[in-house]
């Protein structure tokens, strides 16, 4: 196994993007190289240790093999692990945005707050935050057809909205409440609300949502039988109807 | 009383946004619209105040009647004053939340800042 | 004194329906008096005070300098910054545009527009699902059947039922407003409710689902509609779902009144979702009601340089969009821009007021012919001709139309395209100073 | 500027595969000239390539950009000290329209539809392509003042209006695109054939066509009628093909060339009586080009991946998002015309798209006159312009073509004729579809070839004509296409192996009709009623002023510019 650690030299006032911080870019690089790798704070380019403080075993390993630790606060931080396929990433603090954007492998593991579009377009792997999430868990990019498509994130505390926006593949699991319309134009993902929601499910083709609090419910929703789930009764609903959806969305009625 | 807020374009105050710091965009834009029940149940009258808080601000603005405005929903010329009842979140998509906010109204004797004494604190 | 000369059919640079036959009269260098607009475009043709000399901020005062200096001082700002943002663009040429994005590359700038606190969610809805639109003489020429949502063109495009909608004869439309029904959606009584032939009152923040009602009705799925959805009755959403499936010709105008709401782009995903159902019915277009004059124009040029209509991030050198993180209220909320530009539009009055305070934060210029609270928190301020009285260029009507402003009178006043190049070529001369120092 | 020793395909002026100097003097072609010397030895060398039907300009465009940022994201470039950045696969922004039809060694490209009323944006994008030619087709088909004059017969007034709406919106030709169907939906119908009425006017599909390619040879066009037929896209539509085109075999053209170019020929060369059916009709409408002399076409070819629709039909659009559930943009324009852009997919394993990819090729194989028909994708119909190197191999190689058919859906051979096709076009081939014939059907005679006083605009492809083998090299005749090793634009090297070296501004071509006065003033009657009444813009504030074409090359017609020739 092998361990790098990137601890932030500072407090970024305008946010980094650092694509490079990932098990994939690292894989074939020795710490120099990872050091020299480009990131960039606004319009400036610059050296990975020019604003994080890097260290770990030298020896280029694959992206299986490297666990890429980073230490402090990254919440200013966009993009880490991007498109990453293997290994470990595991964040003690909070990401900023875009962090895990098409990873198709592995581990991102946030112990604080990650920042809006977590897992952008997801295609495998599995992404888990301790802390809440913004807006746009597992969504696409604007305009896109298709977000997440495959893998697994679990949020252990509440998301902002659109959650899953487009999800054609792959489940998503929020502990506490999420914002507005959490699984829009959902195509076959899963998607698993532990607190409450608003307007669940909207245009969503395939696939299921389930809140286990309060949600309010579209009237295009066609109100089905009461199902009970590990002792716990739900209503179910058939949707969206607006475009003949065969999705399924099940809300807690023991709650409320 | 609690009311939604909402804020839009006026007449007046297309007519003077280009002049914003006249006595006649102020006096076209620093107004609180409401209901007539709503004018009539904080005891409101013409050229009367209202204080309007929220988790974002607070502001004072002069009360009108406006027989369009179904109660609880009060209108506020869009602007500087409407402003300081909107957060700064942007819902993941850029645009603030403008329209449909809580704020608590209630009537006042403060007197309504003026357009520099609005900004009297951001170093103007 | 030059002689009374008379400039017949301008075009109006204040809100989106560019009415383009503004007779003015013009006499001694003065617009002496204006034709044919309304309250807002005359107000704005006759013309108001405003800033006379650029200015730079020296020891917390604005003072009177050159235009190079200014041009200097914001070039410097500009050069020095990590992160600018280029803001507004709404109230100005296209000419302009293009050269404040050929800036915008050339420091590594986002570059947005007074769209993102207006009709950005509208966008983003029209990258859902695409806008079936039509220009505003279809309506007038045919339009049996108007809906205003969320909008209130009786105060904010005074002139648009006349000319294009509710009261405009066309060829199929000879009667004007008798052959045509007229249909308000909003949360309050307006102006425009008032002259409509039915008003539906909505609960805030519930168009999303009344659409989703009316997308059940129009499809003939109203069994499964609840009794009242939003505020309005069923019986009501019912009819209006009928009124819409008979219409020959229908039009929906949109405002902020959605936009600015709860739900936000869902609303008007959900809305064109709407119009292009009812299209298997009847006939149905639907635009935006775009307020500055020119903010559709931005978009279009943004478009054709970048790809992207708005929020457009220069800062890596090659174009990246995502308002909800390059908008410009975005970046002013997170704290992650360290200098403005902000232009044709007022930054400080139109953002809500914790977003306006981080511009208090960072140095701003201001281009702007008008004094406003902006100019109060600004580094630099610089006075331009007004762009459609006193500079020619192009503008884009609301309904994508572009057309030829005039020039009716001269300020003195350099236009903004001028000033962005003097503000180019000064950050071009400061670059190549600074190569030639470190080499 | 000398650019030596090149294997020159130049078949406009005769001459396929000699070797020889080209000589280029202030821009020009000329028969000696000093200056950089450009080293060609053995390299095949053919005249700047010229794209008679691309939509790269104007509302459309930009709309597809503006729905589509999942496109914009595609194929993003930095700015460099030379160039603007690009964006966008289907629909790039203009600079790297510009900069990415330079690459291939294009110099010059014609967008293929603005209606009048919205000209101006089409020339703001035109002026903003940097380094290629281009002009701008007007459409003409679902105008109202075009079909009150067709209905009233009076054909001299059409033609004051074609020569006025030209010069209006700086418009190069008369472009028709499902003549009446775009007034029909404009209350939500369309016309079904060339013989239904359009409804409120009186007038047939047929007759719109008829009056204005009467009106077009009245003027002398350099162009003839650009033509997109009723009931494209249709199952069966071939007939409506084959109808329209025999109603005009006895128009006499003004000038050497068709009297109709048949755009995007794929999207209507189909058969059966729905897509269950549906099957190539090609071989029928190949024949039919092969036996009449009136008529050229583009091919229109359709590639598997992503495309953006966009076109004046709009009901086709409308059709097609209620068919892949896509989103739909619609534009209607007042007394003019309707659109449509619907984003589109079109994959190997559905027979529909698999069947009209085999259509376009068929079409281009099996017309025996390189002359009569262009290669086009109708970018970014069919397939954006960058894939033009994949089409140009497929028709250049049969081993590509089979090895391409054995992805597709099996029924491919069954449903077209391509299979049993051998023939594989040479370079003199490519050199007319790409270069000669476009520039001949345009009227452009300063375009598309290498003669002297011809624009000095000269490609040269990293690739040895004498020594490879398209049919079996084509990976290696693909990969020299798709970046020219110097593109020479009016002799400034503008791109060398997919560098952009320098970027000049490039010209827009406006055709400049006259006509009899007493013409011009019985129809401004009619428009100053039309203004006053249904446009929603003043008159005096339509036409497209000069300032939007910085560098306009107008091109005069109106009155016999040559004797009218015979068609052979």
């Amino acid at each position: 196994m092998r361990t790098i650690t990137i601890t932030p030299r500072e407090e970024f006032r305008i946010s980094v993007e650092a694509e490079n911080i990932s098990s994939d870019k690292f894989a074939s690089l020795n710490i120099e190289q990872i050091k020299s790798l480009a990131v960039w704070q606004g319009n400036r380019q610059k050296a990975l240790s020019d604003l994080f403080a890097i260290e770990g075993d030298d020896a280029p390993a694959t992206a299986e093999e490297i666990t890429i630790r980073l230490l402090g606060d990254f919440s200013s931080v966009k993009r880490i692990a991007e498109g990453m396929t293997a290994g470990l990433v595991e964040v003690q603090g909070s990401v900023g945005m875009h962090a895990g954007n098409n990873m198709k492998g592995g581990l991102l593991s946030i112990t604080g707050d990650a920042d809006d579009w977590l897992a952008r377009e997801m295609r495998g792997g599995k992404v888990v935050v301790m802390g809440d999430a913004g807006n746009y868990v597992g969504s696409g990019y604007r305009g896109e057809k298709c977000g997440m498509r495959g893998g697994e994130i679990e949020i252990k505390g509440s998301a902002g909205a659109y959650v899953g926006e487009h999800l054609c593949g792959g489940s998503i699991s929020i502990g506490g409440n999420a914002g507005d319309f959490p699984g829009a134009a959902n195509q076959g993902g899963t998607i698993f609300i532990g607190g409450s929601t608003y307007l669940p499910g909207a245009e969503m083709s395939k696939g299921a949502i389930t809140v286990k609090g309060e949600a309010k419910v579209l009237p295009s929703f066609q109100k089905m039988e009461i199902v009970q789930i590990d002792g716990v009764d739900f209503q179910k609903y058939a949707g969206d109807l607006v475009d003949n959806g065969k999705g399924e969305l099940l809300v807690g009625v023991g709650s409320s | 009383m609690l009311a939604t807020m909402i804020s839009g374009r006026t007449l007046a105050q297309g007519a003077g946004c280009e002049s914003k710091m006249s006595p006649d965009f102020f006096k076209a834009v620093a107004l609180c619209h409401l209901s007539e029940r709503d004018f009539k149940s904080l005891g409101l009258s013409e050229g009367k105040n209202v204080l309007l808080k929220n988790e974002f601000g607070q502001v004072v603005l002069t009360a009108k009647m406006d027989a369009g405005l179904p109660e609880s929903i009060v209108f506020i010329p869009m602007g500087p004053w409407a402003n300081v009842l909107v957060g700064k979140e942007t819902g993941g998509c850029g645009t603030p939340h403008f329209k449909g906010l809580e704020v608590d109204v209630a009537a006042t004797n403060s007197p309504v800042l003026n357009i520099c004494e609005l900004f009297s604190d951001m170093g103007a | 004194m030059s002689e009374a000369t008379l400039i017949k059919d301008a075009v109006c640079s204040f809100c989106g329906c560019l009415c383009d036959d503004i007779d003015v009269e013009v006499e001694g260098g003065k617009v002496q008096r204006v034709k044919h607009a309304c309250r807002l475009g005359s107000s704005k043709i006759m013309g108001h005070g405003r800033i006379e000399s650029p200015m730079i901020r020296k020891e917390g005062v604005l003072v009177a300098c050159s235009f190079q200096e200014a041009y200097d001082r914001a070039a410097q700002i500009l050069l020095m910054a990590n992160k600018p943002l280029m803001y507004g663009w709404a109230s100005t040429s296209c000419e302009a545009g293009k050269k404040g994005i050929l800036l915008a590359e050339e420091v590594g700038a986002v570059f947005d527009t007074t769209a993102t606190v207006c009709h950005g969610p509208s966008v983003i809805g029209i990258e859902e699902k695409g806008l079936p639109g039509a220009t505003l003489g279809q309506v007038k020429n045919r339009a049996d059947t108007i809906v205003f949502w969320g909008c209130n063109p009786a105060e904010a495009h005074p002139r648009h039922s006349l000319r294009y909608s509710s009261n405009a004869c066309g060829r199929f439309t000879p009667q004007g407003r008798k052959g045509r029904k007229i249909i308000v959606v909003d949360v309050r009584e307006t102006r425009t409710a008032k002259n409509a032939d039915k008003f539906i009152s909505i609960t805030p923040g519930c168009d999303y689902e009344v659409i989703s009602a009316l997308r059940m009705l129009v499809a003939g799925k109203g069994d499964n509609v609840p009794e009242e959805v939003g505020g309005v009755s069923k019986a009501d959403l019912a009819d209006l779902a009928a009124t819409l499936k008979a219409a020959k010709f229908g039009a929906v105008f949109f405002g902020l009144g959605i936009t600015h709401s709860r739900g936000r782009y869902k609303n008007i995903d959900n809305a064109l979702s709407l119009v292009a159902e009812l299209n298997q019915h009847s006939k149905f277009v639907i635009m935006p009601m775009r307020g500055h004059y020119n903010v559709g124009g931005i978009g279009q040029v943004l478009a054709w340089s970048s790809g992207y209509p708005m929020s457009v991030d220069f800062a890596r050198g090659m174009p990246y969009f995502n308002p909800g993180e390059t908008a410009a209220c975005d970046l002013l909320a997170r704290g992650d821009t360290d200098a403005a530009m902000v232009i044709a539009a007022d930054a400080v009055s139109n953002f809500p007021r914790t977003t306006a305070q981080a511009l208090a934060k960072i140095p701003v210029i201001q281009i702007d012919p008008y004094e406003n609270p902006t100019t109060l928190l600004s580094e630099v301020v610089i006075p331009c001709a007004i762009a459609g009285v006193e500079a020619e260029g192009t503008a884009y009507r609301m309904d994508g139309l572009a057309l030829r402003l005039r020039k009716m009178v001269d300020s003195g006043f350099p236009s903004d395209e001028e000033i962005l190049i003097g503000i180019l070529e000064s950050v071009q001369k400061q670059r190549l100073l600074k190569a030639n120092e470190e080499a | 500027m000398i650019i030596k020793g090149g294997i020159v395909y130049d078949p406009a002026n005769g001459i396929y595969g000699e070797e020889m100097d080209l000589f280029v003097d202030q821009g020009r072609m000329a028969e000696q000239a000093k200056g950089e010397e450009i080293d060609a030895r053995g390299l095949l060398v053919m005249p700047g390539g010229v794209d008679a039907h691309s939509h790269i300009a104007g509302k459309k465009v930009n709309t597809g950009r503006i729905m589509r940022p999942d496109d914009s994201r595609q194929g993003t470039q930095s700015r460099t000290s030379v160039c603007r950045p690009s964006t966008g696969y289907t629909v790039p922004n203009c600079y790297a329209m510009g900069y990415r039809y330079a690459r291939m060694g294009y110099t010059t490209a014609f967008e293929a539809a603005t209606p009048i009323l919205e000209a101006r944006h089409t020339h703001e994008e035109l002026a903003e392509i940097p380094i290629i030619d281009k002009g701008a087709l007007t459409l003409f088909g679902s105008n109202w003042q075009v079909m009150e004059c067709v209905r009233d017969k009076d054909l001299s007034k059409l033609a004051a209006y074609v020569a006025w709406g030209l010069r209006a919106a700086r418009g190069y030709g008369v472009k028709i695109v499902n003549p009446g169907g775009g007034e029909a939906w404009g209350f939500g119908g369309n016309v079904k054939g060339i013989n239904d009425t359009v409804p409120g006017f009186d007038v047939t599909p047929a007759e719109i066509i008829r009056g204005l390619a009467k009106a077009n040879e009245m003027l002398h066009l350099p162009h003839s009628i650009h033509l997109h037929f009723n009931n494209l896209g249709k199952p069966g539509n071939y007939t409506t093909a084959i109808e329209t085109l025999d109603l005009l075999r006895d128009i006499k053209p003004s000038r050497m060339r068709q009297i109709v170019h048949v755009t995007h020929m794929q999207f209507s060369a189909y058969g059966g009586t729905s897509w269950r059916d549906f099957e190539s009709k090609a071989p029928v409408i190949a024949d039919y080009f092969n036996n009449h002399n009136h008529a050229t076409m583009d091919m229109g070819q359709l590639l598997f991946g992503s495309a953006t629709t966009m076109t004046a039909d709009a009901p086709l659009e409308y059709g097609n998002a209620r068919l892949t559930h896509n989103k739909w943009s619609n534009h209607d324009i007042e007394l003019e015309e309707s659109s449509g852009v619907v984003p589109m997919t079109y994959f190997r394993k559905m027979l529909v798209n698999a069947v009209q990819w085999a259509i376009g090729l068929e079409l281009a194989l099996l017309v025996k006159d390189p002359w009569k028909i262009l290669m086009t994708t109708d970018s970014p119909n069919g397939s954006p312009f960058v894939n033009y190197p994949e089409v140009i191999t497929l028709l250049m190689s049969k081993p590509k073509r089979d090895a391409e058919m054995a992805t597709l859906h099996e029924q491919v051979p069954k449903r077209t004729t391509l299979a049993g096709i051998e023939r594989e076009l040479d370079w003199t081939d490519i050199a007319i579809m790409t270069r000669a014939a476009p520039a001949r059907i345009l009227g452009l005679q300063d375009k598309g070839h290498l003669g002297t006083g011809a624009d000095g605009d000269v490609t040269v492809y990293n690739l040895r004509p004498e020594e490879v083998d398209a049919s079996q090299d084509h990976a290696l005749v693909k990969k020299a296409l798709a970046n020219a090793l110097y593109t020479i634009k009016g002799g400034v090297v503008v791109s060398k192996e997919g560098q952009i070296l320098a970027t000049p501004p490039g010209r827009t071509f406006w055709v400049d009709a006259a006509v009899p006065p007493a013409d011009a003033d019985r129809l401004m009657l009619d428009l100053e009623d039309k203004f006053a009444k249904y446009y929603s813009i003043q008159l005096s504030n339509y036409a497209v002023q000069d300032a939007y074409l910085p560098h306009a090359k107008a091109i005069r017609a109106g009155l016999p510019v040559e004797p009218l020739p015979e068609v052979a």
